[in-house]
């Protein structure tokens, strides 16, 4: 337990590109060096508003692609929705800010160490992880499917680089506008069905997780699923992050997600459980 | 030349003043990643009960202008498996541990303060007397005089006078000096001043109270005037009662305004979830201003916001 | 189509939900320049006492995070020269009224009322009892249930059944839900929540209390969410009993908060200080939020957060 | 009444320039073509902070010069120093922000009808609005001496071009660094003990207004003092900004700064009892 997020810091990082891509901000941040220590499911959290803010808190956001070369040594590419007040002043500052950063946090996907068939699920920006998360399947040897879905087209986050990665990618938009008009869990059953798929890694809605645990559910399929709950700190020191999991035995208990997860097993996420009042188990 | 630090608070003695707010630091392991636990004054442990408990329904927290709301409920693994495990892994690291007690009765206050009398290392114990009291339909103890009295009544008791007992009082009363006085009667050492003030948010979304636990404990910033306010008041009645001084600081100039309205000691909460660096922070800045101000010790500044007013 | 929201306090009828609060219009004049006053639902003027008063030394202010804090000490022109000058230049703006009154004593409360019972035009009374007792140690009315019940019944009997009374309550109490019953029961038509939380700021510099009057009290956004609390808890409890909301509202999205939990209408205090134009801009972002919910009028929205739960 | 600020508006303003002019900043401001409205004396009250600030509070300035030629129809300039945190961040504002300022806010200098001596005295930043004053005076045939005093070289605010509005100008600073040692009160004793002074404008800390007061005590010299006290509101609503001030019979009552001021008569205001609990006179 000494080493709870081991190499995370606290850094002062520059915001070297901030470019729009559909309805998200792409968001580069130079870290130099540490950046060799950020693994495809860290996230990142940031603080927003500037010295004198009103917001007293940090926001979290998935690391979605790093660099160790080029200009800046090490840099972190985060794909941000302008949501509210935070990541929208987030979206809003001019390329050269300082932006006060810790990173990286939490448990990454855990990457398997022989090939396997690997399907890659991402529900708006919950793409941005993802593809980072292939290049390394990729270089394992592994087959990488992946499965992008979104309200509307807008909202899907799919880099032209980012697709080299995948050996396939389907679209699928609730609205129609660009892929297939749908939801992700559609063709998930399907693939499921064809004995197609070894490993399932998600990232997007809590709704979208928990749909995909319920068709993994008495299968052989492993689903890391990097969940989102409301952060107060990040870093495991406030538990409002929780969510109800089960151990190997079966038992019970509120982990919290900052730093048991965001990922975390979905065969073991009590997804009925979740807002609910936990029963005392003594 | 560096300034002397060090403060007490009843018999317990710390090298440095900043110290951490109970259940804003866990067990102390996450925070260790970010400075060394033993450079600030203690860890002030999240508050333990007798059994594990898994606290409230999510969503446990809102932000709110400059501070937040939580829920949590007093989530944690029950004192057998703290003293089992945390503890002595914070002693391990060479950080003083002040260790905070909870509960639904006078009776588990007592019970849990009888595991702690044994326990060697331990610097104080913070009793936090802001818990619903299930034998008083729930009217939490802090709130109630005769209740307040009787948990410190019992901890005392029991733990004889060895251990300093610390009370943690709540800032939702009437008349907080007049708590301060009936805690101290039955035997605190030291009062912690103040937990969270009793706050709600409502989701526009949902349109309905947005916390799991419907009310939530307001912290940050946005209670630092409330907090000086309370630790004058405390500070001014009874002057020779030392007082962990808590809510809203951040930086050194808001532990510093604490310290001279009269807390002997002061910790970082909810600062520390912006910034796990938060208490070491705040000490390196408390100890500049108060070089700044030609302080040779903390105890100087103790208090001082009265005592230049009576000249 | 635009939403109706006009709303009661007892048996006043106003036809929009946003006012001034007390002690941040002035006399309304100052404002007047910034937005036409009669659009808003009422003025509601600073509280006015019997003879005139200069108030507490300057300072008077200090900024707070996501607040402030005030010490005034009521400075005003007595009760005569407001109602020869002040009331009726408010009447002839076609706004509407609402007299805060304050008083050391029961009597100077009943007094007070006595003067405004003969004056035409005024909608409602609200009563200020966050004010110092002179006859019970400086006893803050509104924190001492048999004073508040006392003020009360005194403005009620006063006053006799025509102008509506509204209570105002401080949130610095251990039950605020049992000083709403009894003012409710001495008489109060409505409720108004919060006045401000008892606060203090240490200045770095002299190393004193800052105000002038060493502690003042504390509003603005931070203090949102104590008012959502106290005006849920008051509400669940009586659900019949109106509320004027206030604490901390600067948008319309706080204005609704307030509304869900409980408030029939809600004052803008300290956000004018910040934008004079913010009581008419919080009405018409109201508007806007309650449209965009599918309410039809305020007053489905009134309390909403309860009855949504109970489905 | 009626009247009370009644040129005050609020407004998006656009920064269009922001220069350090030793310890303080020259921030021009696009406010169009309100400038008419404005005269020296008057101030305006900025939002600082941004939208989710934790400052809830505007801060006041006094309006230096204003200029309703140009590219930008009209623009007035304010003088500032980085004090706290609202102020710092006031002067780290980019050109070309947007800044939500309202003005012009109180009472501004009486100007004589005909020509007279007149002294204008500044401290520290409080010269910013006497160069305005200055160009009217001499506009309106007065002879105009100015008086400059700080602590320090780099807080006296004398720009050249407004040099030119003044018959004499005479620097002070208390460490020697310009102009002679000493404080500005030195020599206005001598100036008024030679008759040479019909009316003296004032601004900067309270504590040289007071001893400018003291000296003309007693004489014929009309004393206008801008004075400076904390404002939550700036606009008259909340009674924080109070000073006592004697009206012609001598009763003393408590006046707003904003809007009762901040220029003010300096014989009638009662120093010794500023930050005093008032005698009440029944
Ligand atoms: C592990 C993790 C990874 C994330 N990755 C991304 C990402 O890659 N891109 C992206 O755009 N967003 C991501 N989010 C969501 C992002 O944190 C929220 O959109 C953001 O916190 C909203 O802040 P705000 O100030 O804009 O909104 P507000 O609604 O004003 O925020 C108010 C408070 O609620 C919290 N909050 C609100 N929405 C969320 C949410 N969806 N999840 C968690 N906390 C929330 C905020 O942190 C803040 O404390 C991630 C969240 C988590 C927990
Ligand atoms: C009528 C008037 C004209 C002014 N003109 C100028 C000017 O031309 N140039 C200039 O640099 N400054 C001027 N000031 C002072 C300026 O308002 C303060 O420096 C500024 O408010 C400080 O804010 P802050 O956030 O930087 O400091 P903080 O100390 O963080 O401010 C905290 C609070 O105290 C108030 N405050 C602090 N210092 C002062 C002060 N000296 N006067 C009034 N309120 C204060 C602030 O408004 C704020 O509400 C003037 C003040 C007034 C009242
Ligand atoms: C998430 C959270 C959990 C808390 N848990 C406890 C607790 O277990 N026991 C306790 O006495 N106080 C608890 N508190 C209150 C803090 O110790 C502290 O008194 C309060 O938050 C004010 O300080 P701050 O403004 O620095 O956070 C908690 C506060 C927060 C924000
Ligand atoms: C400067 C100031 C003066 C006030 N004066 C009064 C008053 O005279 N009477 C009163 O009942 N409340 C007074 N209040 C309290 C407000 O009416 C209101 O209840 C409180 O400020 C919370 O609302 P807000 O956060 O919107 O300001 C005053 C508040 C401020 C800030
Ligand atoms: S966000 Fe604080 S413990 Fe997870
Ligand atoms: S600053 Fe508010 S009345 Fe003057």
């Amino acid at each position: 337990m000494a080493g709870i997020n081991r190499h995370a810091k606290t850094m002062v990082a520059t915001l070297v590109s901030n470019k729009r891509v559909g309805q998200y901000h792409q968001l580069i941040l130079d870290v130099g060096g540490v950046v060799n220590d950020f693994r495809p499911g860290n996230f990142v959290a940031v603080a927003v508003g500037g010295d004198r803010s009103s917001m007293v808190l940090r926001r979290a956001f998935a690391i979605s692609r790093i660099s160790d070369r080029g200009a800046y040594g090490g840099t972190m590419e985060i794909i941000v929705a302008p949501h509210g007040s935070g990541s929208r002043w987030f979206c809003a500052q001019p390329e050269g800010s300082e932006i006060d950063v810790i990173a990286p946090l939490g448990q990454p996907f855990g990457i398997p160490t022989h090939p396997v068939n690997a399907l890659l699920v991402g529900g708006g920006y919950g793409s941005a992880p993802l593809f980072g998360l292939a290049e390394i399947l990729k270089d394992r040897g592994c087959t990488v499917d992946m499965i992008l879905g979104a309200s509307t087209a807008g909202k899907i986050y799919a880099p032209l680089e980012g697709k080299r990665a995948v050996n396939t990618l389907r679209i699928f938009t609730e609205d129609g506008s660009m892929g297939t008009a749908g939801r992700v869990t559609d063709p998930i059953t399907e693939l499921l069905a064809a004995n197609r798929v070894d490993v399932i890694y998600s990232c997007g809605p809590m709704g979208m997780l928990k749909a995909i645990s319920a068709l993994t559910a008495n299968t052989d399929v492993v689903h890391q699923c990097a969940v989102e709950e409301s952060m107060a700190c990040g870093v495991g020191i406030c538990m409002t992050c929780v969510l109800p999991v089960a151990d190997e035995a079966g038992v019970v208990t509120m982990k919290r997600s900052c730093i048991d997860g965001p990922v975390m097993d979905g065969a073991l996420v009590q997804w009925d459980l979740v807002g609910q009042v936990l029963p005392v188990n003594e | 030349m560096s300034i002397d630090l060090s403060t007490t608070l009843g018999s317990a003695w710390f090298p440095a003043p900043v110290f951490t707010a109970s259940g804003c630091a866990s067990s102390g392991k996450e925070l260790a990643q970010f400075f060394p636990l033993q450079e600030i004054g203690a860890v002030v442990t999240k508050s333990i009960m007798t059994k594990a408990r898994h606290g409230r329904p999510t969503p446990r927290m809102a932000e709110t202008p400059s501070g937040m709301l939580n829920s949590i409920g007093l989530q944690g693994p029950g004192i057998d498996a703290f003293l089992a495990n945390d503890v002595p892994w914070l002693l391990e690291q060479k950080a003083r541990v002040i260790v905070s007690i909870a509960g639904e009765t006078v009776e588990e206050y007592s019970s849990l303060a009888r595991k702690l009398r044994a326990v060697p290392g331990i610097s104080a114990i913070e009793v936090n007397i802001s818990c619903p009291n299930v034998e008083n339909r729930g009217l939490v103890f802090a709130c109630d005089p005769d209740a307040a009295h009787a948990v410190i009544d019992g901890v005392r008791r029991t733990l004889g006078g060895e251990l300093p007992i610390i009370a943690k009082l709540s800032p939702d009363v009437t008349n907080i000096v007049e708590i301060a006085k009936i805690v101290v009667d039955a035997g605190a050492d030291a009062l912690a001043l103040i937990n969270t003030l009793l706050g709600m948010v409502i989701n526009l979304d949902t349109m309905r109270p947005h916390l799991g636990g419907k009310t939530g404990g307001l912290s940050g910033p946005a209670i630092r005037p409330v907090a000086v306010r309370a630790i004058y008041q405390v500070h001014a009645a009874m002057p020779k009662v030392p007082i962990l001084g808590m809510g809203g600081v951040a930086t050194g100039r808001d532990a510093l305004e604490l310290i001279l309205a009269g807390a002997s000691g002061v910790s970082v909460g909810t600062a520390s979830f912006g910034n796990p660096e938060a208490p070491i922070k705040v000490q390196r800045e408390l100890a500049e201003l108060l070089t700044a101000r030609g302080f040779n010790s903390l105890r100087e500044a103790i208090g001082f916001a009265h005592r230049v007013e009576s000249q």
